[in-house]
């Protein structure tokens, strides 16, 4: 094979360029620009990204590339605007953070951010192990980087876990710090865990190449050893117990646009990659890899949404919450592969992942949104989110519904989709996913998560309690900004309209997957 | 140097382990984040193992590569981890896992 | 006019009088127009009632009027219906109740004069509502409609008891009246289910072609009965009677004396060919007539409240017609409903008319005054008469063929008690009229005076009906089917003359001079028991007891185990989640170190579930 | 034979400097352990003949991670720094945790069968044709990864705008 | 109401949207009030009875327009929303549907008005009171069990919000074995009886899911129309859990024993127009789920467990009657005695008889109505004497005879006086327990009438009756203005639907007649 060969079908990767080439391009314009408010470099992005997303559409970038390491189908399509719209409404609605974080340097956020997409995008059509690992990788370390992004302030006394490790008041804390810290730390091992299920993988199978693997694979110790470090180190990713421990406090200590990006895309990213090597190589072992699933399902629910419960800072609560939603994403991938195991075709169920990953998207970016819109109107102009602790509690939201009308409700829209309630696109979510485990022959498991779902009303509406009865007292007003404003009405809107009329999107989903 | 047969092959294989295990004691015990790497590194050199092994056991290019592309990930990755200690450091004058312990909860 | 036109006039003019008045607030308040449609409603219904029942007595048969609307639907057919029914048997029950309602309505023009124009518009509000509901009740083509008539009069009850709503006791004689009635009445719900389960209907008489058992017959008619001893208040379901005398006078004469009270009798009678069916109840029935007969008879010899008097006496004279109809003569009780239902209200109203004039109840406040009052007085003593039954009275009449039909039937003791009864009711009926007429005036009755014509009017018609109305027996008779023609018999003999006995005695006992003797204490030492009976004590107390001891601890045990209990294991749940939630977050350490344990031991739980 | 007590040996020497690496009470030796351990490991590549990752291994390890590291602890250097302990508590929760994954591991790797085994000499042409080619991707996607990687580390360990 | 109309005309009237009508109406006003100003309480005010109007007018229409003759779901229209998944609003109605629409249009009408004394967020409280009566419209008109669920939970959760601002908190004495739950969860305030309420609630809908979910699977996984769920015939396994699962699920909102914990408190901590609107209607819609769904499309199940069904809806009755008798708060009073009833409801639908069923829809019918006029009594009590304390009153009467007069019209539909419609319901429903397998449910439910008019009489006589009442209540008065309407306009109801139930009883009979035989199976012929 020559090198030439190997490009044939490269067009399919139009969207990867796009973002590689932009993040390149932002570097370069970053360099070459005077120093200054490089705000307009958001815009950039944002612009890329939209092309991005609508060459997704415009583009038929189905087919297969470089002798099979990267496949364009439905299903890589679908993720890429997940990713993309995720990445466009993080930078829209993380605008103004960036800029106020460091008006100078605001460029590199938006470079991380790119390289970063662009690892989930390759992730996304990657039939490799090695592009596999390498675009995962490329999606996390700009992650570290930017949950780390921000500044030290200095903080009021606070509790440490241990007496010894309280700090006094006016210490130095760097919030962002301990958050990309924390991140890192877990990350980088559970990737390692997963870099040494692959190379088992590999091992047993004697080839990176997904087709290949499929076909010389046996079963056996190995590969339920290789399959269950590959599922614990991606189990990271997705934030699913007991790998989840770094979400709730990445969440609190970064900053609230990047956390809404996080919370997000690497999300999806991690199906993404879950789904690639479970429903590719590893769809006919689905018996050595469905009771991991399974077991990450269980103690995600109950982890999740029992942890949330008592959670007064409302990332946090997110936090937990997402741990909780991530059940319902391994939901549909266990109902996908139950379908896969019986009757060895692609199923209803990992459509009904899409939709989820879609409709959890749209939702748990527009929460994260609210709290950054309410949070910055209390923030002066040199603050940042980091150097107050206390702006994300649920305290913040108190009477919100007087202080502005638009994003409590917003607020509830929101919260109601994730807590999964009619007529918002969460709850279709949750239906279908269900209805496809049902199928799948999981039927205690669909009680037991409508049921935990229904719990978890708990403290979704703390958050509504906060906005809507409590009193404002002598709060001020608040306004989102421009471009916060309009990411969160974009999104609210796609909440309520796609919850209103789910069937095209879900239909949409279908024919992602192959069903049409 | 040797054929990788099924014996060499067994023995490599288990020296990852035992490195990799080692990696893993690494990372559980030590407090210094340094110290912690560390023991990823131990565990990222047990992966490379095994890629090498099975690499030379099986023949083809593509082990090789993999270890080629994996030593140049945990490069990547410890050259992040690094500079988030540097910045823990620049904080709290500590390098000490239990110096990023305020969230919490 | 046709007859089916008249009779939908005796009901519906009621009715409309009725839910103008309820409707419509500002003639409701005016206590005057209000108390003109009711009179007039009430007045047209007498007048078709009249002219109804003229067509069926007195030798005459007009067609019975039918007509009946469908009501309740039940799986594509009719399970119900309602409208108007006159036979022979509803057409003196019609009169009896248009008459008497609307001499009570008239005398409360006056009798109640003084009260605020508000609520004497109330009450002929609650009067309209009443007539319409008895007369339905009378008038029902089924048992399904007399019942829900049955429940309507007892709302009226219950309204016209707590007229006076400002004083506890009304509204606790109002409470207790309501509930106790209603207890019996699931007697009769219940009795319904029955007979519909069984017959497929809720018609009085067993549908053609169809059987009913003894057995269910029985529980049909036993279940009935249930209700005929609250509404009729019969032993031990009388204890409200009494206490409904906290409502205004003329109430008492129409509902709780005349007619409502009778509305038991009359379901017996108008189920006869159920109740006929079941010995045994019937039987009980006897028993339980004379019984109460007996005993409300002994507790009235000993009341100083000349309501209360009448109220026990009615219970008595309601003990008498149910042992009648207990023989299996249907006329006999009936008659004495009707004779009973003229002079009871009668002496209702002279005693308004009394305790109008001295403003109590009591018979101490009374006394001298026939000075005063001499038609009150007089007619007071029609109203005795007949009621103790002195020889052609009306009273004489019905009582007497009560008893002969007690002796044909075989059931001496219940007789006896009947008899003794008899003598009982003579002797306090001449008790009340000697204390309250004649002897020394009291201080109130030296104030005294004799009531308006809009009140003597009605007493004196009623009077007149006390006296003579016992010469319709034979009509009576021949309407239900039977010869009954009066025959001088030993036991109307021995009858007539323990009453008079006890006329007598009573005149010896509380002749003007020894007035000075009477008072609570006359009654001798070894009669403390009997004093005792006089606050209806037992009955009454056992049933507060049921009330307080089991329905109220009850209650208080239930609401406690809900909220402390259910819910609180409900709120426990909660509590167990939030708690636990709160030391389950201590694993969340936020030392990274332990982070990466979970990590690992994540790592080391999954591959152990996949390697094993 | 020869060959193979050799490898066991460098194996032996790979491993307890490992250990070393993590027990080791000075972060600068700990540093230093591990040069070893992955020297080592660079060797035992030579031995199976991959000597193309074998240089790879000592450059970029051996060259880049421990300067790094070295960096690191020079950069932070304090007392505490370098004089690391490791808890008791830790060490025992940790040691059973190390044996439980090296139980597991081993057990299932020991109950692989594998058969042949090949000798073919991969030259390093091969392997830069097969980057090239087949892995060109990923490659591509590498070096914008350590772009990332870089740019990450100066965002990071950067002080903040004024 | 059959007759009223020509046919023609009738026809004429069923060609119009009224189903869509009569759930937009209610939505679209609520849309409406998002453009309004907070501080034009007339105009919102205005929108909200312009809303509720223009539903009941649509389903007194419906009523109209209800072909009698030719029974069955009529009016009917598809749109779908999921077509891949089955999923469509088919929309229609059938008698039972006429019959609760009519109810829902005149509580909804009531509560608007009887809303008029919102103070603070009066914009927002008559949005969430038309969403959520939104949804009760849309359960009552839908014939796809998934759209059914939608509007459900649509009209469950708004409550959380309603009870939460505008709700009021009960005193509750900690005591008994579980004490220390008391401090942690505040027991008795507003914000922990709307939580209990929607997480309960919610809960149970869990199950419906499941059950929902079991039943479109099996039928075939095409569609969740009910017309295609009655036709398939589920097995018995299934019919075996999932009519226990749906008689809890929508159970708890119907507050079937001990589910019904939620029902005291939040009824007494919400506002007048939100306990209208929740124990007149939408306790309704549960045992209308449990009856619609779990009963006509699992008759085995339902069959099988009638025994449990009746059983608890008995001891709901004497239950729910006894608290309610040992309460001494007005709203609590209202809010247990609600449990009792509701439990005649279930017992009515428990019975598997014609009479039972047609009782149980009469029930929620009449229940409905007279809830919602006590509600509005309770609440125009407080709003003037800021109290509900029973012990505290007294004589009323004296200053409010017309409330004491409704009040009293109230309590004796709720003990089954005849002539009200209350009786027409207890009537039929005992009637078909004595008719059933399970006698001695009658005279369970015989009991609990009468102990409802101990109850009820004697919360009556305490708080109108007696000498004139104490100084301190001289803000007390009759009503004035629009809180007229809700007592006249449910007043009226309960006396005319009880005087002539026909009315309403024809569209009931309808239904039942139609779908008994499938559920009673070879069990009614012998009853009848």
């Amino acid at each position: 094979m020559s090198a030439f060969d190997a490009l044939n079908g490269v067009e399919i990767l139009a969207v990867d360029g796009i973002v590689a080439v932009g993040a390149l391009g932002l570097l370069l314009a970053d360099v070459a620009m005077p120093a200054g408010n490089k705000r307009i470099l958001g815009y950039c992005t944002l612009l890329l990204l939209a092309l991005g997303f609508t060459a997704t559409f415009t583009l038929d970038l189905t087919g297969t590339a470089l002798g099979g390491a990267y496949v364009g189908d439905g299903f890589a399509i679908w993720c890429k605007r997940i990713f993309l719209a995720a990445g466009f409404f993080g930078v829209l609605g993380g605008m103004d953070e960036t800029a106020r974080i460091g008006p100078r340097r605001q460029g590199e956020y938006y470079q991380l951010l790119m390289m970063s997409l662009l690892g989930m995008t390759l992730l996304a059509g990657a039939r490799d192990l090695i592009l596999l690992m390498v675009s995962f990788e490329l999606m996390s370390l700009p992650l570290y980087a930017m949950a780390a992004w921000g500044g030290i302030g200095t903080y009021p006394k606070r509790k440490g876990p241990l007496p010894s490790m309280e700090l006094p008041a006016k210490t130095k804390w760097h919030r962002p710090a301990e958050a990309g810290l924390k991140l890192y730390l877990v990350g980088a091992v559970s990737s390692v865990v997963a870099l040494y299920g692959i190379s088992l993988l590999f091992g047993i199978g004697g080839s990176t190449r997904f087709d290949v693997l499929a076909r010389t694979m046996n079963a056996g110790p190995v590969m339920s050893l290789a399959v269950a470090m590959i599922v614990g180190g991606f189990a990271f990713k997705i934030g699913a117990a007991p790998f989840h421990m770094w979400v709730p406090d990445t969440y609190q200590g970064a900053s609230t646009p990047f956390v809404a990006f996080l919370s997000v895309a690497p999300k999806a990213a991690g199906f993404a990659a879950l789904v690639q090597l479970l429903l590719g190589p590893l769809a006919g072992h689905t018996d050595t890899w469905m009771p991991l699933v399974l077991a990450l399902i269980i103690v995600s629910l109950l982890v999740g949404n029992l942890m949330a419960v008592p959670q007064q800072n409302v990332k946090r609560m997110l936090g937990f919450s997402g741990v909780a939603q991530m059940g319902f994403g391994l939901m549909a991938l266990l109902a996908a592969g139950t379908v896969a195991h019986t009757s060895g075709q692609k199923s209803e169920g990992l459509a009904t992942l899409l939709f989820f990953l879609a409709a959890y998207m749209v939702a748990n970016m527009g929460v994260f949104f609210v709290i950054e819109a309410v949070a910055a109107s209390g923030r002066t102009e040199d603050e940042t989110a980091d150097e107050k602790d206390s702006d994300d509690t649920l305290a913040v939201f108190r009477g919100l519904h007087a202080r502005s009308p638009g994003l409590a409700l917003a607020g509830l829209l929101f919260v109601l989709s994730l807590g999964g309630i009619p007529f918002a696109i969460g709850f279709w979510a949750k239906v279908w996913v269900l209805l496809g485990l049902w199928t799948a022959g999981y039927g205690w498991l669909v009680v037991l998560a409508a049921a935990l779902s229904a719990a978890g009303l708990f403290y979704y509406l703390q958050i509504a309690r906060s906005m809507y009865m409590t009193p404002e007292g002598d709060l001020p007003k608040v306004t989102a900004r421009m471009e916060l404003g309009l990411a969160i009405l974009l999104l609210a809107l796609l909440t309520m309209a796609v919850g209103l009329f789910p069937g095209p999107v879900m239909e949409a989903a279908r024919v992602a997957v192959g069903l049409g | 140097m040797i054929a990788v047969n099924a014996e060499v092959l067994q023995l490599l294989l288990l020296l990852s382990a035992a490195l990799f295990s080692l990696g893993v004691y690494g990372v559980l015990t030590r407090k210094n984040i340094i110290g912690l790497l560390i023991g990823l590194e131990l565990m990222a050199n047990a992966v490379n193992i095994n890629l090498v092994a099975f690499a030379r056991h099986q023949g083809g290019t593509a082990g090789q590569v993999f270890t080629l592309f994996t030593i140049a990930l945990t490069v990547a990755e410890v050259a992040v981890g690094l500079a988030l200690v540097i910045l823990l450091h620049r904080s709290r004058r500590s390098t000490e896992t239990d110096a990023a312990a305020q969230l919490h909860g | 006019m046709s007859h089916q036109t008249l009779a939908l006039f005796v009901l519906l003019s009621p009715l409309v009088a009725a839910v103008v008045l309820f409707i419509v607030a500002p003639l409701r308040v005016r206590g005057p127009v209000s108390a003109g449609i009711t009179i007039a409603s009430t007045a047209i219904s007498l007048g078709a009632s009249v002219m109804l029942a003229m067509a069926r007595m007195f030798g005459q048969s007009a067609p019975n009027v039918d007509i009946q609307a469908a009501w309740l639907p039940g799986g594509g057919k009719v399970l119900s219906t309602v409208g108007v029914y006159v036979d022979p048997v509803a057409a003196p029950m019609m009169v009896v109740v248009a008459l008497v309602a609307l001499c009570v309505q008239v005398y409360s023009l006056g009798y109640l004069g003084h009260e605020p124009s508000r609520d004497r518009g109330r009450y002929f509000a609650y009067h309209a509502l009443f007539a319409f509901s008895m007369l339905g009740l009378v008038m029902a083509p089924n048992l399904l409609q007399l019942f829900l008539c049955w429940e309507l009069v007892g709302l009226a009850s219950y309204l016209l008891i707590g007229y006076y709503w400002t004083k506890p006791s009304a509204g606790q004689a109002a409470l207790k009246a309501f509930w106790v009635t209603k207890f019996a009445d699931m007697g009769l719900m219940l009795g319904l289910m029955v007979l519909f389960v069984k017959t497929g209907g809720f018609d009085w008489t067993v549908p053609p072609g169809q059987v009913l058992m003894t057995a269910d017959a029985e529980v049909i008619a036993g279940l009935l009965f249930l209700a005929v001893v609250g509404k009729s208040a019969q032993f031990p379901m009388h204890i409200w009677l009494p206490d409904a005398m906290e409502g205004p006078t003329p109430v008492s004469a129409l509902l709780h004396a005349a007619t409502m009270v009778a509305a038991g009798v009359y379901l017996i009678v108008r189920a006869y060919p159920i109740f006929s069916l079941a010995p045994t109840v019937l039987t009980f029935m006897v028993y339980l007539g004379a019984f109460t007969a007996l005993f409300a008879a002994i507790v009235a010899v000993f009341q100083d409240d000349i309501k209360k008097v009448l109220a026990f006496s009615t219970c008595s004279q309601l003990g008498y017609m149910v042992a009648a109809l207990g023989t299996g003569s249907m006329v006999s009780g009936y008659f004495h409903l009707t004779t009973h239902a003229f002079f009871k209200a009668l002496l209702f109203l002279t005693a308004g008319s009394l305790i109008h004039a001295v403003h109590s109840n009591s018979l101490h406040d009374m006394g001298g005054l026939w000075k005063k009052m001499k038609p009150t007085g007089v007619l007071l003593i029609i109203g005795s008469l007949a009621l103790a039954g002195f020889p052609m009275t009306s009273g004489f009449f019905s009582k007497d063929l009560i008893l002969e039909e007690l002796l044909h039937a075989g059931h001496i003791v219940p007789l006896i008690a009947a008899i003794a009864a008899a003598g009982l009711t003579a002797f306090y009926m001449t008790r009340v009229v000697m204390l309250s007429l004649f002897g020394a005036p009291s201080e109130a009755a030296e104030h005294a005076h004799e009531s308006p014509a809009v009140m003597l009017a009605p007493m004196a018609l009623l009077g007149a009906l006390a006296l003579v109305g016992g010469l319709l027996h034979g009509d009576f008779a021949k309407m239900a089917g039977a010869e009954a023609a009066f025959h001088i018999t030993p036991v109307g003999i021995i009858a007539t003359a323990t009453g008079l006995t006890g006329i007598a005695a009573g005149l010896w006992r509380f002749s003007p001079g020894k007035r000075a003797a009477v008072g609570s204490q006359w009654v001798s030492a070894p009669m403390r028991f009997v004093t005792w009976l006089t606050g209806n004590a037992p009955v009454d107390r056992a049933f507060a007891l049921f009330y307080r001891r089991v329905m109220l601890t009850a209650a208080a045990g239930v609401a406690w185990f809900d909220r402390y209990i259910i819910d609180a294991l409900i709120n426990l749940s909660g509590w167990a989640v939030l708690k636990g939630a709160e030391r389950f977050r201590r694993l969340q350490t936020g030392r990274p170190a332990d982070y990466i344990y979970a990590v690992i031991a994540g790592l080391i739980a999954l591959t152990a579930m996949g390697v094993m | 034979m020869i060959a193979m007590i050799a490898l066991s040996l460098i194996a032996l020497c790979v491993v307890s400097a490992g250990l070393f690496a993590v027990r080791s009470t000075n972060l600068v030796h700990s540093v230093l352990w591990l040069a070893v351990s992955l020297a080592g490991t660079s060797a035992l590549y030579l031995m199976v003949g991959a000597s193309f990752l074998s240089a790879i291994q000592i450059i970029l390890y051996t060259g880049g991670v421990i300067t790094l590291m070295l960096f690191g602890v020079m950069l932070t250097d304090r007392n505490e720094t370098t004089k690391i302990g490791n808890p008791s508590e830790r060490k025992r929760l940790g040691a059973v945790s190390a044996l439980a994954v090296f139980a597991l591991i081993a057990s299932a790797v020991s109950s692989m069968s594998f058969t042949g085994g090949g000798s073919t000499i991969v030259h390093t042409k091969a392997i830069g044709q097969a980057l090239l080619t087949e892995h060109l991707l990923a490659f591509e996607a590498l070096s914008i990864l350590l772009l990332a990687a870089m740019l990450a580390a100066i965002v990071v360990a950067r002080r903040r705008d004024p | 109401m059959t007759g009223l109309l020509s046919p023609a005309n009738a026809a004429a009237l069923a060609e119009l949207p009224l189903l869509h009508i009569v759930v937009a109406a209610p939505f679209v006003a609520a849309m409406l009030l998002l453009f309004i100003n907070d501080t034009k309480p007339l105009a919102v005010r205005l929108i909200g009875v312009a809303g509720s109007t223009v539903s009941l007018i649509a389903s007194v229409a419906i009523a109209l327009a209800y072909d009698m003759t030719a029974g069955g779901i009529q009016m009917t229209s598809s749109l779908p929303l999921v077509p891949s998944l089955g999923i469509s609003l088919e929309l229609g109605v059938d008698g039972w549907g006429v019959s609760l629409l009519l109810l829902t249009g005149l509580i909804m009408f009531a509560g608007a008005f009887a809303s008029w004394t919102v103070k603070t967020r009066g914009r927002e409280f008559y949005l969430m009171l038309l969403v959520l009566v939104t949804g009760v419209f849309g359960v009552f008109v839908s014939l796809d069990l998934f759209v059914f669920f939608l509007f459900y939970e649509i009209a469950v959760l708004p409550m959380y919000l309603l009870i939460g601002i505008w709700g009021s908190s009960n005193k509750v004495a900690d005591a008994g074995p579980f004490k220390f739950i008391w401090k942690l969860l505040d027991v008795g305030g507003k914000e922990y009886a709307a939580m209990k309420l929607t997480l309960m609630l919610l809960i149970g809908s869990a199950l419906i899911v499941a059950a929902m979910i079991a039943m479109y699977i099996e039928a075939g996984s095409t569609s969740f129309d009910l017309r295609h769920l009655e036709k398939t015939h589920f097995s018995l396994g299934l019919q075996m859990w999932a009519f226990p699962a749906l008689w809890i699920g929508f159970g708890t909102l119907a507050g079937i024993w001990p589910f019904h914990t939620w029902s005291p408190d939040g009824h007494a901590s919400a506002p007048t127009a939100v306990s209208m609107l929740h124990a007149g209607v939408l306790m309704k819609l549960g045992a209308f789920g449990v009856m619609r769904i779990g009963m006509v499309l699992l008759p085995e199940g339902a069959r099988e467990w009638a025994w449990l069904v009746g059983g608890v809806a008995a001891i709901n009755i004497l239950y729910g009657a006894f608290a309610a008798m040992a309460q001494k708060d007005l709203k609590y009073i209202i809010a247990y005695s609600s449990v009792s009833h509701m439990g005649v409801v279930m017992l009515g639908a428990a019975t598997l008889t014609v009479n039972g069923w047609n009782g149980a829809v009469y029930q929620m019918f009449a229940h409905g109505l007279m809830t919602g006029l006590f509600f509005a009594l309770v609440g125009l009590i407080y709003e003037q004497a800021h109290s509900r304390w029973i012990p505290d009153f007294g004589g009323f009467a004296k200053k409010q005879p017309f409330i004491a007069a409704f009040f009293t019209l109230g309590c004796l539909s709720s003990l089954g006086l005849p002539g009200l419609a209350g009786f027409v319901a207890e009537w039929l429903v005992f009637l078909g327990a004595w008719q059933s397998a399970f006698s001695w449910w009658a005279i369970v439910g015989l009991l609990g009438a009468w102990i409802t008019a101990i109850y009820v009489l004697r919360a009556t006589r305490r708080i109108f009756w007696g000498p004139a009442p104490d100084p301190k209540w001289t803000d007390i008065r009759d009503p004035i203005g629009t809180e007229w309407v809700a007592l006249w306009l449910l007043g009226l109801a309960l006396v005319v639907f009880g005087a002539v139930p026909g009315l309403v009883m024809d569209f009931i009979d309808l239904t039942t007649a139609e779908t008994l035989p499938r559920v009673a199976g070879q069990a009614l012929e012998v009853l009848r």
